[in-house]
């Protein structure tokens, strides 16, 4: 909204108020890492509780709950969607398609001091009275507005008002990438030229304009039910022994309203990944990414598709049986198009020249990660199976595979691969691989087993489960070694801290393009990459992404923006 | 390199894990084996799925690796290849998906002569109901619940009178006999689950939601409240006892009616003081929170408290008098019992009602009554 | 060189099969929407705009994909058409929803209070079923 | 894209346009959403129509007076036209009496003791009527940052219509949805 946009000088505007995409897309990704940090102290508190239940007495039930809906909803919203919308989408879309920066930087800048705020406010629940909501992440009414439930009061209305306020952010940030795909792209870089990551974070970010509205409706209703005392989800109740006024709401009308929100919020945060991953396996893999209109397809599809299936996540909650049908038709679909996403992954590998670096150890284990979390959805979405599965630690498992880990090894494998361009400098080799292994297989040690507590019929958001006679001893000294798994694991990320802190001041140097990479954002002039990305000329685009190894050329690749008449020597 | 060794060892160990493990289904206690086998097809097709994406990535690793001169082939797309792969997987997913939907058609359409029991959930305790010799269940409303209704259940509706009412965590039904269950809360999403029938339903407040299921197995199962209901959520239990149909009839014949237990429960202020303060603690949810057989449950236990001595959080003691009572109701947060959080709701009772817990949590002293 | 084909090298015009199996899926699916119109017994103006929108939906489809339209504006009418398509699948399931909780209300509860609003208890008539 | 780093060069109008159809598109789906939610529980049994104020005809006309002088505005301003200040004033004029109205349609419920608790159907209307003028509180200050400009203008004038429609929307829904239309469309006898 500025009129002028020069290349800014004091300290203020080039790191604090910057208007630069580059600039915004840290301050994002060190936002949603630092609260992603206290999600990951959460959770290591619930499992120092389920691992050795009553040694720890200040992790009472109300602290467990409250860290439970925490750990959740910071996880999911405020790490996941906004680094991989926020952070990677901000760096790299404007970088992949040729543009100086995003079309609206003022509005961009906006979108990251909203989102902080919206962040404070959710730190600011951890101090009020009666400390932050423990409704869990889905904030189900009528408990997650009554007493019974921690931070029935303070809690819950900070959590729905920074939720409000989230969205604002979201909108504005996903008007801005939608508009800058649309509008922005260099000279010959049509749609079907896009870098998949690109395609992934444009997918996404279309899903989260149209599904955060629901959530900002049910949010809305909701403080309006807790606050004006409206029954729109409230039927009459009789809580603690008290009637209260409340008459003739329905709390499947929130569920509906908040998994129609919820369940396009979990693409949001796979589809950049997916993106993302394509990237980093055909670059290391030094082959083009294998079917790639088929890739775009099914990230359209995935992303249309993830619309219809929402209630999978209600096959119990007691609405209208007859939508079970529907529902889990829908659900399955959707493994078709993702199915694709996996077999051209393995055929991108195959008959590749696969360069076992850091990022494509992280690329190659999203792959694996991502397989068995989403065939354990396979269970889920089939409703007769889901019905003795739901809610134990089945589910648990489900999205940590699909959600908690994938996605998180994706972003760390991006970061690997793209600090380079944003340092300026190469990250730690061998702290690299150590945590590499360390999650990993960390990971695998953490979430296998819950399945099998699902099998079982563990409930998930349990305190304590003393004294069920169906339950072994067994199962709690399993509960024991994940909690150990995750202690190590939760301990793993301080290397990555480290090295990351470390190598962005004393890191070997890093060349323009280390990795031999095709997409535009290795083409800069200048690494990092200056103000206004290209120096004088913006690239003109003559190619696809992926053009690695191509016959007859002596170099692997050909980037997007070389000449087609004077290949690369 | 290592990572394919690291996938094929992963593979080998998920394997030897689902053989070995002790974890597993609880056996089956219903006549839903259907589930169990529907289960088995998806671990059948996704298991196999699983080995075989790792195995792959494995092998491709091992045979693809970078080694010097090594270059990648120049392969955009493979058409006849996609085209295979996404039709296996459609065939993968209907193989999965045709009995999964013919198992569910059968789960939701419950027989005709199934026995009617009605579940009702209330933070965080278990209340159930059987219709009475018409067979019918009485309909009912929230405004109707108080002390000597504690169900809601319709005073006028003749359908209701003789309704049998089980408050209290243990559930009685006959073995071999079609079950149909009603389920119904009070306050907030509970979810009535028994691991070994596999079956199961939330229970939603202002609706009621049902499902149904034939108990095979005589015993004694874990009822769980299987949606999260607030910090005693874990603690929500029940019991159902599965047994031959005549003793399933002794239980039943032995349960209060409808209409007789209203009499009773409706003694007016000045009868038994203590028992009007069990019906308004119960009426109240106390017991939500609250053991009376001295165990320490969300809240202190009110055996051995009156006239006992209480640690409270800030260190200090003092003796549990009625005053302490009446502030302990009326402003919980004012004196905190040490280990315990501040979590207990106000209660705004008048002097009556207060007097009458406080005799109540009296009475409960030195074992004198046996409640429970 | 070809605008649309996404390699630089002789790949000509040719859209991968790939891409007429991805639409003859969506078309599948469409199918099976309008086919589930009537499952659920949707009816009146409603079941008509349904059945029409996915007809059209269909018909775009095809004159798009089989017909060669271009692959860019193909990909941005999907992307617009299909969230107001999903709203009015929701519109349908919601209402379906309502109908269902006060199925059961009307069986299983006494009628609410009224317009007198609550306090007035005692309106209590089993007649209600 | 010559010589001179050209990030002076604010959006191109074209762009902003997409980005405001964008928008109109997200703030639909927002209202669709709450309107959906309006059937849903209109359906549940205790809903009682909500007489609606008589202020909302004041209201509404001055949406459509806003709405047209903006337009106005907009083109002449474009046209370079001396009658675009005018306009100008009279579309904040009309835009800040639309909100009065709203406030004083509020205030004459809450008189009347119809409060949001009272009923779903008086939650909806705060609830409905709240975020609308939210969104205009938006257009307002979009408007005070957007000076004079044509184009902008221009912009501006497209969200109004914008919102006017979705004012239009749900007054009608408000006014004159019964459960029996809904039962008609949905074909439910
Ligand atoms: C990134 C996030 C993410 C992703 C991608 C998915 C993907 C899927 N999810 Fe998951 N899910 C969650 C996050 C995610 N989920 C979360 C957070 C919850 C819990 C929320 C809560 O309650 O707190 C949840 C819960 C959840 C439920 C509700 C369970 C319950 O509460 O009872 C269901 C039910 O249908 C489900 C299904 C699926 C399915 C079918 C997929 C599919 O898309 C998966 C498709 C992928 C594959 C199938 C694997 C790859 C394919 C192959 C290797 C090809 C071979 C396959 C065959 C031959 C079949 N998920
Ligand atoms: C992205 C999402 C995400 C992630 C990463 C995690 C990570 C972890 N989660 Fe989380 N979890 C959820 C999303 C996530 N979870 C959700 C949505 C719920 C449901 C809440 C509810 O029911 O309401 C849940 C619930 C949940 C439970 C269920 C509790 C219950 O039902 O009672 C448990 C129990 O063990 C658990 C454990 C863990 C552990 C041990 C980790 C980790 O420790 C795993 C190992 C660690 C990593 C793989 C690294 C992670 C890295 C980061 C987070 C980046 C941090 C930043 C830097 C390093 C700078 N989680
Ligand atoms: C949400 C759970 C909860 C409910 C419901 C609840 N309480 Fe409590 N109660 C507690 C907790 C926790 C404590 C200990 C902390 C404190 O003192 O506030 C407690 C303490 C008490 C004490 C003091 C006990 C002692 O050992 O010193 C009394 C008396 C008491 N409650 C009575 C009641 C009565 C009567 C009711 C019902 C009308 C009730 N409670 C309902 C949780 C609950
Ligand atoms: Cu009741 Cu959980
Ligand atoms: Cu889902």
């Amino acid at each position: 909204m500025h009129d002028s946009h020069d290349a800014p000088h004091g300290f203020w505007t080039r790191y604090v108020f910057s208007q630069d995409h580059k600039v915004i897309a840290i301050q994002y990704t060190v936002t949603a890492l630092a609260v992603g940090l206290v999600g990951l102290v959460l959770s290591n508190l619930m499992r120092l509780q389920l691992g050795f239940p009553g040694h720890f007495d200040f992790i009472d039930a109300n602290r467990y709950y409250q860290s439970l809906t925490q750990h959740g909803m910071i996880m999911v919203v405020y790490l996941l969607t906004a680094i991989l919308l926020g952070g990677f989408g901000n760096y790299l879309i404007p970088l992949m398609i040729g543009a100086r920066d995003m079309v609206f930087p003022f509005l961009n800048m906006l979108s990251y001091w909203v989102y902080l705020v919206a962040v404070l406010v959710l730190l600011a629940s951890f101090v009020v009275p009666g400390g932050p909501t423990g409704a869990g992440w889905t904030l189900y009414p009528p408990q997650s507005i009554l007493p019974g439930t921690p931070g029935a009061d303070w809690g819950i209305i900070l959590m729905l008002v920074s939720l409000l306020i989230f969205i604002v952010a979201a909108t504005m940030g996903g008007l801005n990438y939608v508009t800058t795909v649309l509008q922005a792209r260099a000279e010959g870089m049509t749609l079907f030229r896009l870098p998949l990551t690109v395609w992934g974070i444009f997918m996404a970010t279309i899903l989260a304009l149209f599904a955060f509205p629901a959530l900002f409706v049910s949010g809305v209703m909701l403080l309006f039910d807790k606050v004006l005392g409206t029954s729109f989800f409230m039927p009459a109740i009789v809580s603690m022994g008290q009637p209260l006024a409340y008459e003739g709401g329905s709390p499947l009308l929130f569920q509906h309203l908040f998994w129609f929100f919820g369940h396009p919020e979990v693409y949001i945060v796979a589809l950049p990944a997916f993106g993302i991953v394509s990237d980093l396996i055909s670059t290391h893999a030094r082959k083009n990414i294998f079917g790639y209109r088929m890739m775009v397809w099914a990230i359209v599809a995935i992303g249309v598709l993830s619309v219809v299936v929402w209630a999978h996540h209600m096959f119990v909650s007691g609405m209208n049986p007859a939508f079970g049908f529907f529902f889990a038709v829908t659900t399955l679909i959707i493994a078709v198009p993702t199915a694709i996403k996996v077999y051209n992954w393995l055929l991108t590998l195959w008959r590749g020249d696969i360069h076992l670096t850091v990022p494509m150890l992280f690329a190659l284990g999203f792959i694996s990660m991502f397989a068995i979390g989403g065939l354990t959805g396979l269970f889920l979405g089939n409703v007769s199976v889901d019905i003795p599965l739901s809610d134990t630690y089945f589910v648990v498992a489900h999205f940590h595979m699909v959600m908690g880990v994938a996605p998180i090894l994706v972003i760390f494998g991006g970061i690997y691969h793209w600090f380079p361009k944003v340092s300026g400098r190469m990250m730690n080799d061998t702290l690299g691989r150590w945590h590499f292994w360390l999650t990993f297989v960390g990971a695998y040690a953490i979430f296998f087993p819950m399945h099998y507590l699902g099998f079982l019929g563990m409930p998930r958001r349990y305190y304590a489960y003393e004294n069920y006679a169906f339950i072994p001893e067994s199962a709690h000294t399993l509960n024991a070694f994940i909690t150990v798994a995750a202690l190590v694991v939760a301990a793993a990320q301080l290397l990555f801290l480290f090295n990351l802190a470390w190598s962005a001041r004393r890191g070997r140097l890093a060349s323009a393009n280390p990795w031999g990479a095709t997409t535009l954002e290795w083409q800069t002039p200048d690494t990092p990459p200056g103000h206004g990305n290209w120096g004088a000329q913006v690239p003109v685009v003559h190619r696809w992404a992926y053009e690695f190894s191509p016959p007859g050329q002596a170099r692997d690749f050909v980037p997007q923006n070389a000449p087609p008449d004077a290949p690369v020597e | 390199m290592a990572i394919a060794i690291v996938l094929i060892v992963i593979v080998i160990a998920a394997l030897a894990f689902h053989a070995l493990s002790p974890w597993w289904l609880t056996p089956l206690a219903s006549n839903w084996g259907l589930i169990d086998d529907t289960l088995t097809v998806t671990l059948l097709i996704t298991g196999a799925v699983f080995v075989a994406v790792n195995l792959f990535i494995a092998v491709a690793v091992i045979r693809y690796r970078h080694r010097h001169g090594r270059r990648a082939a120049y392969e955009p797309e493979n058409r006849k290849l996609e085209h295979g792969l996404t039709w296996l997987t459609a065939v993968g997913i209907v193989a999965m998906l045709a009995p999964g939907l013919v198992v569910y058609a059968e789960l939701i359409s419950p027989p005709k002569d199934a026995l009617v029991v009605e579940v009702v959930g209330q933070q965080w305790q278990w209340a159930y109901r059987f219709p009475g010799e018409d067979g019918r269940l009485g309909t009912s409303a929230m405004r109707f619940v108080g002390a000597d209704n504690p169900l809601g259940l319709n005073p006028a509706d003749p359908a209701g009178r003789d309704d049998a009412l089980a408050v209290g965590p243990e559930l009685h039904l006959p073995l071999g006999r079609p079950v149909r269950v009603l389920l119904r809360s009070k306050d907030v999403l509970h979810n009535f689950f028994v691991p070994p029938i596999r079956t199961r339903m939330d229970m939603v407040p202002g609706m009621v939601t049902e499902f149904w299921f034939t108990p095979t197995r005589a015993g004694r199962f874990d009822i769980l409240c299987a949606e999260l209901c607030g910090v005693g959520h874990y603690n929500m239990r029940g019991v159902m006892v599965v047994e031959p149909q005549a003793d399933f009839e002794r239980w039943l014949a032995g349960l209060p009616r409808f209409a007789a237990a209203r009499q009773v429960a409706a003694t007016p202020p000045g009868g038994d003081l203590a028992a009007r303060g069990r019906g308004i603690a119960q009426a109240r949810g106390c017991f939500g929170c609250h053991s009376v057989d001295g165990a320490a449950s969300v809240g202190p236990g009110w055996r051995g408290l009156f006239g006992h001595e209480v640690e409270l959080a800030d260190g200090s003691r003092l003796k549990a008098d009625a005053a302490y009572i009446a502030e302990s109701i009326r402003a919980p947060a004012a004196k905190l019992v040490k280990g315990y959080p501040p979590i207990m709701p106000p209660y705004a009772l008048d002097d009556g009602e207060v007097a009458a817990i406080a005799a109540y949590i009296a009475s409960l002293d030195g074992a004198a009554d046996g409640t429970r | 060189m070809d605008a649309l084909s996404p390699s630089a090298g002789g790949h000509g015009q040719q859209h991968p099969i790939g891409v007429y199996l991805k639409v003859w899926g969506l078309l599948f699916v469409l199918s099976t929407l309008s086919y589930l119109v009537d499952y659920f017994h949707v009816g009146g103006v409603l079941r008509w705009a349904l059945i029409v929108a996915f007809m059209l939906a269909k018909a775009g489809l095809i004159v798009a994909v089989f017909m060669h339209m271009r692959w860019e504006r193909r990909a941005l009418l999907v992307a617009v058409l299909l969230p107001p398509l999903c709203l009015l699948v929701l519109a349908g399931l919601m209402w379906a929803e309502a109908e269902h909780t006060r199925q059961t209300r009307n069986v299983y509860f006494v009628a609410e209070s009224g317009a007198a609003g609550h306090g007035a208890a005692d309106k209590a008539d089993g007649a209600a079923r | 894209m010559e010589a001179s780093i050209d990030l002076a060069r604010p959006a191109r109008p074209a762009t902003a346009r997409v980005a405001v159809w964008l928008l109109l598109g997200v703030v639909f789906v927002l209202f669709v959403l709450c309107l959906l939610a309006y059937a849903m529980r209109m359906r549940l049994g205790d809903w009682r129509a909500l007489p609606l104020p008589w202020q909302l005809n004041v209201s509404t006309a001055m949406l459509i007076l806003s709405s047209a002088s903006l337009q106005w505005a907009s083109v002449a301003a474009r046209r370079g036209g001396r009658c675009a200040r005018g306009a100008l004033f009279a579309a904040f004029v009309f835009a800040a009496a639309f909100l009065a109205a709203q406030a004083w349609a509020w205030q004459a419920l809450v008189a009347q003791g119809r409060l949001a608790s009272a009923n779903p159907s008086n939650g909806f209307f705060f609830l409905l009527t709240g975020l609308h003028a939210l969104h205009v509180l938006g257009g307002i200050v979009a408007l005070l940052l957007a000076g004079r400009r044509g184009e902008r203008l221009g912009l501006c004038a497209l969200y109004w219509h914008g919102l006017l429609a979705v004012w239009l929307l749900l007054y009608a829904t408000m006014a004159w949805l019964t459960p029996a239309i809904v039962d008609f469309i949905c074909g439910v006898a």
